[in-house]
């Protein structure tokens, strides 16, 4: 049984499809990539795991399942539950994703796991284990002290600190500064490495995905374009659309190299293959 | 230390400001008290003499340097038409309309914070629409006409519902203080003070209500601004329910625009108690108010609006503060 | 048409905004619609009252005194007309065309409103804009005379006021523009605050603009949204306040049909004759809900930020 | 500050018509109480406050219902032959609230303190006409420093009352506003300023102690407010209230109405200025009124039309002078001056609005009716305040609406205050009224005296110099169990009110 596994997911925007039968399976301790361009429905996917979709986006069709429960055919109390207790989120924008009218420390202390003795104590530990510098002034303090790095650290720790099963991270480094984007990648694979949960890691970024995935899925248009082995993806996209997405991919193993962007033609033909319009 | 002084400085320089152009304005309205005084049949003689008697006959500046020198005493003169000093006058009337406004707060506070809440959690089309209608109506009804809503409701359907005054002549109490309403409750005395708020709930209904109007427009707002926020969908990730979130998580960010906005409306609150008081007959500073006016009762004009304006620069004081206090991004920068 | 811009909602930060986007847009057109229709039909009243009113609504009548309205009017022998629908709300305590002083009573409210928010918006826009632009101490002086100004209880000032200037139309626009310039003052001096320190005004500088003309043709156009919005306000509190000086009677007087008149007057004889109160008062309320939510509605189109 | 109040009843929950006991009367009471010095100071010359006066004090001489005099706490009174002395004879077996007895030298010093100029009284002029006096036993003399044919009529009229000399000198001014006694048929008990005041039944009075045990009156001055009282039964008794509303509580169940024709009457003061110079102008605006419609239509018949400044209960009253309705009159009269309804006179006419009833209303159906025959008269409205400043400097329009209460009835307090030039009151400013005035002021023939101001008031009405439009009718609303004797002079007394 996998960790989860998303059966032929859709997801509907008022009649409009959003998603479209999207299949996905994430195994314990691995790290799942979702790639695709901006519309193509990843973070989505995403959100609907989570259970936090927009209001006016739907589940047409399909099953969650974690562990082999399916989150969609649970009461929400009960989802919620499942929320609080096996799964996390690694916000985009690390600006806004903390609330500025509450302490870090109230902000991580509220997911920790139940009957967690020393509360206090424990979220220092996290800043600690996040490398957050004098992690006991900032617990104390409001998030509009800290850089957005340090709040994508203490946003780390929070996802992790409630010891989850499966953490979803959506684009966790595309507002960070290219120096510090790094060194929360860096961070973000070493905890999953250490706690073992399941990871998807959503991002526009295959060169990202190269580094730190196990398998990726490659997404556009609310479908699965192609679902592989992160290696074979690198190395042979089967399908057009990965092809020329990795070609507009700068690598690191082809410095110098010119960017090729994606072909409109393409895109224009998988809409049309699509069917809708 | 030096902040404290700078704002109690601008205090005053406002009141200063305040009451030269109060004093200004009251001397160039046509009628003054003797007008008032005089019978059918008085002389000339009779009216320059009640003019000396009430220092009416020098100059305004004149009038004005002796009336400051006074108030430097905490002596506001003597009113016109009660025959007593101004002081005296006010702190007696003041605690009435304190109580009334305070009790409209309060029900205004009540409304607003729960019609907000609701629409946000609910989250329901047709309840937001609903809401957004009832403020926008209650917004649109000026205090007054709420007022003169209730009396007619009142005698039509409910005529056990008081219409005036604050408590029932016949039936009085002992009260050390004329803040009747906060002392029964702290003295306990439970059956007097739910008499106290049958007296009172319908005038602080008027006043409250357009009050809740604003307060609610300004809140939801900024609660659904809240809820757009990143910060709530990740709570949601952290399973916690939509109205822990409404209340948890949005309710404090939207505290600091609401609180700012309030303020501006709160005086307009205050500022309507003059109306709502004469209509409901309620002993307090606005009824006075308006029969100092039209009897040209000047000193007691004065130190009324001078109290006025002290109540509305406080709260703008204590405004900012809590503005401060809510925000925590104002509180460490400060 | 393309799928990929009919996702593009996912560019919106967090999933939450989209649902209110779109429910602000709809509720922005319903309130625009609205809005229209009140002000709308108030212009109409106010610019064709001489040929819509069946009466002229100053002519009284006694012997036509507290009519119901048409369609409640089942006494025609006791009044002796012959067409109930000759006063279709009814008449009031002088036997006066309630229809036909409501309708000029559209017009006096338009005059006093659109003078009163004109005048305010005049003195609060020159004076904010003075006190932004300039900063210093004409800024302090300006914001001190804002500062005494809104520590006046209005409605007690207002009565002064009038009892000052006397009861003239001309006396109840100038007392209201007086005691509510502030609103424009305070609001013109923040944006324009905030307007000049924007680089666009520093470009203006350098090539050579007059500071009249940079505040004429580079600052105001940006404050402006938020004018349109507090001018359609200002018009509803306008109208609002000359209601309060009626009621204390102490606004136009010279049989001038105003709303606030027929309120104060209706109020006397509600028990008798409910009209006569009932029309104004319903007039009142929604010309102020249609001036407010033409109000949000402006705002939310002319503002850049806000539409978005 | 402290209150002392009854205790607190549990059956304060319930409905406010569980109170309406036998024992206690709630009046919702027009006009609020401003002080309690009944002889100096802006209220005492206010004649609405009067009642409230007139239960906690004694007047010297008191006044029946129908206007006639009677002792008060002077039980004789009189001039000597040569009207160069007055005697008063003090009432024996008055007592003050605080149980002292009314003295002689209470009512001595009641009368200098309302001669003396520096307590501001407003009636100082008249009360300074009375000196040296002397008492001996209870009989009190004093000399005619300057003669005064209504002095007498004026000890039962405005700051005509006794204060209690020891009390009131012990506590001074201020202690005396907080806590005053009189010698009346009730005393203070509580008073709220700008609410209520609390009257407790005074058992040693003089001519009897009342009926109620409490009598409270309630100050609302919003006369919605005062109907609402009425008909949800939180007060027992009201008046001065729009008369539609007067017939249509009187006709409810459990209420009851009682109107007079009282002391007030409606008039146009007419300014000797600009149109007004000319007779036509005055004479046309006069009989182009139909006094009638107006009472009939707009008052539903409460109110009596008059010609004069005399109501016909007043001591000058004659049904000889008549000013009829004819518009046809007013249209030739217009003519002859040169204005048509193309071509109206225009002048300004005050009013003040909700102060009288429907004084607004009828001035518009005035203006109305002047419209017809070509007078375009403008209304503005006015406040007592100004009205009272207007009319002080003799700059009040061409014609302003005014109410005139004269409750002793006296010509010289109506016509004689309002129409002669030197007082500060009238608006008329011309010789030939005058020197017709004048020399009644010390006329001691009272017959003489009336019979001149009949000749006066004939002279006015065919002058077209005031134009008087009609006596007010007071409306009161009383609910069922209580009977009421209205009293012409405009009070509301609970002495005169009665459970049956």
């Amino acid at each position: 049984m996998s960790l989860l596994q998303v059966d032929s997911l859709s997801l509907g925007l008022r009649g409009t499809p959003v998603l479209r039968e999207v299949n996905l399976i994430i195994e314990a301790s691995e790290i799942a990539g979702v790639v695709g361009e901006s519309g193509a429905g990843k973070s989505m996917l995403g959100k609907a795991i989570l259970g936090v979709l927009p209001r006016d986006v739907t589940v047409t069709a399909g099953a969650i399942r974690l562990n082999g429960t399916d989150l969609l055919a649970l009461h929400p109390r009960a989802r919620r539950a499942f929320l609080k207790r096996d799964m996390a989120l690694i916000p985009q924008d690390p600006l806004s994703a903390l609330n500025p009218c509450r302490t870090i420390s109230a902000q991580l202390a509220e997911v920790l796991p139940k009957g967690t003795a020393d509360a206090k104590m424990e979220v220092i530990r996290w800043l600690d284990a996040v490398r957050i510098p004098s992690a006991t002034k900032v617990a104390k303090s409001f998030p509009h002290v800290l850089s957005g790095g340090m709040r994508q650290r203490a946003l780390i720790a929070a996802a992790f600190a409630s010891r989850p099963k499966l953490v979803i991270a959506d684009e966790p480094t595309t507002a960070l500064d290219v120096t510090v984007q790094k060194d929360v990648l860096h961070l973000i694979r070493e905890l999953q490495r250490e706690t073992g949960v399941g990871l998807m890691f959503v991002t526009h970024d295959l060169c990202v995905v190269a580094k730190i995935c196990h398998s990726v899925t490659v997404m556009h248009g609310g479908r699965v374009i192609e679902q592989a082995a992160c290696t074979d993806l690198i190395n042979r996209p089967a399908h057009a659309y990965s092809q020329a997405l990795l070609a507009a991919t700068p690598r690191p193993d082809h410095a110098g190299q010119g960017l090729e962007p994606v072909p409109t033609a393409l895109i224009e033909r998988m809409i049309a293959e699509a069917g809708d319009g | 230390m030096a902040r404290l002084l700078v704002t109690i400085g601008s205090i005053f320089l406002t009141l200063l400001g305040v009451s030269v152009v109060i004093f200004v304005i009251l001397r160039l309205v046509p009628g003054d008290p003797i007008s008032m005084m005089l019978p059918p049949g008085a002389t000339d003689e009779v009216r320059a003499n009640l003019e000396r008697l009430y220092g009416l006959d020098k100059s305004i500046p004149a009038q004005y340097v002796i009336w400051l020198r006074n108030v430097a005493w905490l002596d506001f003169g003597m009113s016109t038409q009660f025959r007593l000093p101004v002081m005296e006058i006010i702190l007696d009337r003041l605690p009435a309309t304190l109580e009334l406004v305070l009790l409209a707060s309060l029900i205004a506070l009540v409304l607003s914070f729960a019609f907000s809440i609701l629409a946000v959690w609910l989250q329901v089309d047709s309840a937001t629409l609903a809401i957004d209608g009832l403020a926008g109506l209650a917004q649109a009804i000026p205090d007054f006409l709420w007022a003169l809503i209730f009396i007619l409701a009142v005698t039509l359907f409910a005529p056990m519902m008081p219409v005036s005054g604050r408590f029932d002549p016949r039936t009085a109490q002992d009260f050390a203080t004329n803040f009747y309403l906060l002392e029964s409750l702290v003295t306990l005395r439970f059956e007097a003070f739910a008499e106290l708020i049958r007296y009172a709930v319908l005038p602080a209904l008027a006043l409250g209500l357009p009050l809740a109007a604003g307060i609610t427009r300004v809140l939801k707002g900024a609660l659904e601004e809240a809820m757009a926020q990143d910060y709530v969908m990740l709570a949601q990730t952290k399973g916690k329910s939509r109205l822990a979130i409404v209340l948890g998580e949005a309710l404090r960010n939207a505290m600091i625009p609401t609180i700012a906005l309030t303020s501006v409306q709160l005086t307009f609150l205050i500022g309507g108690t003059v109306l709502i008081e004469r209509q409901f007959s309620w002993p307090g500073i606005g009824s006075t108010a308006i029969s100092a006016v039209i009897n040209r009762d000047l000193p007691l004009i004065q130190g009324i609006v001078l109290v006025f304006a002290l109540i509305f620069i406080l709260i703008n004081l204590a405004s900012n503060e809590l503005y401060r206090a809510a925000d925590p991004r104002l509180r460490t920068s400060r | 048409m393309s799928s990929v811009e009919s996702f593009s909602l996912e560019k919106g930060r967090g999933g939450g905004g989209t649902g209110l986007e779109r429910s602000t847009e709809s509720i922005s057109r319903l309130r625009m619609v609205f809005g229209c229709a009140a002000i709308g039909a108030l212009l109409i009243a106010a610019l064709f009252a001489p040929w819509i009113a069946p009466h002229d609504p100053t002519l009284d009548d006694l012997f036509l005194i507290n009519m119901p309205p048409a369609w409640l009017n089942d006494d025609l022998a006791y009044f002796g007309i012959e067409n109930a629908w000759a006063y279709p709300l009814g008449t009031d305590s002088l036997g006066r065309d309630v229809a036909s002083r409501l309708i000029y009573g559209a017009r006096l409210a338009v005059i006093v409103g659109v003078s009163v928010a004109c005048l305010a918006a005049l003195a609060g826009v020159i004076l904010g804009a003075l006190a932004g632009f300039y900063g210093g101490w004409i800024d302090n002086a300006i914001s001190r005379i804002v500062d005494v100004w809104l520590s006046f209880p209005p409605v007690l000032l207002s009565i002064i006021l009038v009892a000052m200037l006397g009861t003239t139309l001309t006396s109840v626009i100038i007392v209201v523009a007086v005691i509510d310039w502030t609103r424009f003052a305070r609001v013109v001096r923040a944006d324009v605050l905030q307007q000049r320190s924007r680089d666009y005004i520093d470009a203006a500088r350098i090539t050579g603009g007059s500071d009249l003309s940079i505040l004429i043709r580079e600052v105001l156009p940006n404050v402006q949204p938020l004018l349109v919005t507090l001018f359609f306000f200002e018009i509803g509190i306008a109208i609002t306040v000359e209601t309060i000086l009626s009621f204390v009677s102490l606004s136009v007087s010279s049989g001038a049909a105003t709303w606030g008149d027929m309120i104060a007057e209706g109020r006397r004889v509600i028990n008798e004759a409910w009209w006569v109160m009932a029309f104004p008062v319903g007039a009142l309320v929604i010309t102020i809900l249609g001036l407010n939510a033409m109000g949000d509605a402006l705002r939310f189109y002319l503002d850049p930020v806000l539409r978005k | 500050m402290k209150k002392l109040l009854g205790p607190l009843a549990g059956a304060a929950l319930a409905a406010n018509v569980a109170f309406a006991d036998d024992s206690t009367l709630t009046i919702a009471y027009n006009v609020s109480l401003p002080s309690w010095d009944a002889t100096v100071g802006v209220s005492a010359v206010n004649p609405t406050i009067q009642s409230i006066y007139k239960s906690v004090y004694d007047q010297y001489i008191d006044q029946n219902p129908d206007l006639s005099f009677r002792p008060g706490l002077l039980t004789e009174w009189g001039w000597n032959e040569d009207r160069t002395k007055v005697f008063m004879e003090v009432r024996e077996g008055a007592f003050w609230h605080n149980g002292d007895p009314v003295t002689p030298a209470d009512v001595v010093w009641s009368l200098e303190r309302a001669g003396k100029e520096e307590t501001g009284n407003p009636i100082q002029f008249l009360w300074s006409t009375l000196g040296n006096f002397t008492v001996d036993g209870n009989r009190v003399e004093a000399d005619v420093l300057r003669f005064d044919p209504t002095i007498f009529k004026w000890m039962a009229f405005l700051t005509a009352y006794v204060l209690p000399k020891d009390y009131y000198t012990e506590v001074g001014a201020e202690g005396f506003e907080k806590s005053p006694i009189g010698s009346g048929p009730y005393m203070v008990d509580e008073y709220v300023a700008n609410s209520f005041v609390r009257l407790k039944r005074y058992d040693e009075y003089w001519g009897g102690a009342p009926e109620f045990e409490m009598v409270i009156f309630k100050f609302l001055p919003d006369a919605s407010a005062r109907v609402a009282e009425v008909e949800t039964g939180a007060s027992d008794i009201t008046l001065e209230i729009p008369y539609e509303e007067y017939d249509r509580l009187a006709a409810k169940d459990g209420l009851n109405g009682v109107t007079t024709p009282v002391s007030d009457i409606g008039m146009i003061f007419i300014n000797d200025v600009g149109v007004m110079e000319d007779a036509n102008v005055r004479k046309a605006a006069a009989h182009a009124i139909n006094k009638d419609l107006i009472v009939d239509r707009l008052l539903r018949g409460y109110g009596v039309p008059i010609d004069t400044l005399q109501a016909p209960e007043y001591a000058a009253f004659t049904a000889e002078t008549t000013v009829a309705y004819d518009p046809d009159k007013s249209k030739e009269l217009l003519a002859a001056s040169g204005y048509s309804t193309d071509n109206p006179v225009k002048f300004k006419i005050q009013t003040t609005r909700g102060f009288k009833p429907k004084d607004y209303e009828m001035i518009q159906a005035v203006t109305g009716m002047w419209k017809r025959v070509g007078i375009e008269a403008e209304i503005e409205v006015y406040e007592i305040a100004k009205h009272f400043d207007l009319r002080a400097r003799d700059a009040l329009a061409p014609a302003a609406f005014y109410n005139w209460g004269n409750s002793i009835g006296d010509p010289s307090t109506s016509t004689g205050f309002s129409m002669f030039g030197p007082s500060p009151h009238s608006t008329w400013d011309t010789d030939d009224v005058d020197a017709m005035i004048g020399p009644l002021w010390g006329e001691e023939d009272e017959d003489v005296r009336i019979a001149g101001y009949q000749r006066v008031d004939a002279y006015i009405a065919e002058n077209a110099m005031v134009i008087p439009l009609l006596q007010f009718v007071q409306p009161i609303i009383y609910r069922d169990g209580l009977s009421v004797t209205p009293h012409v002079a405009n009070f509301l007394l609970p002495q005169n009110v009665s459970s049956n």
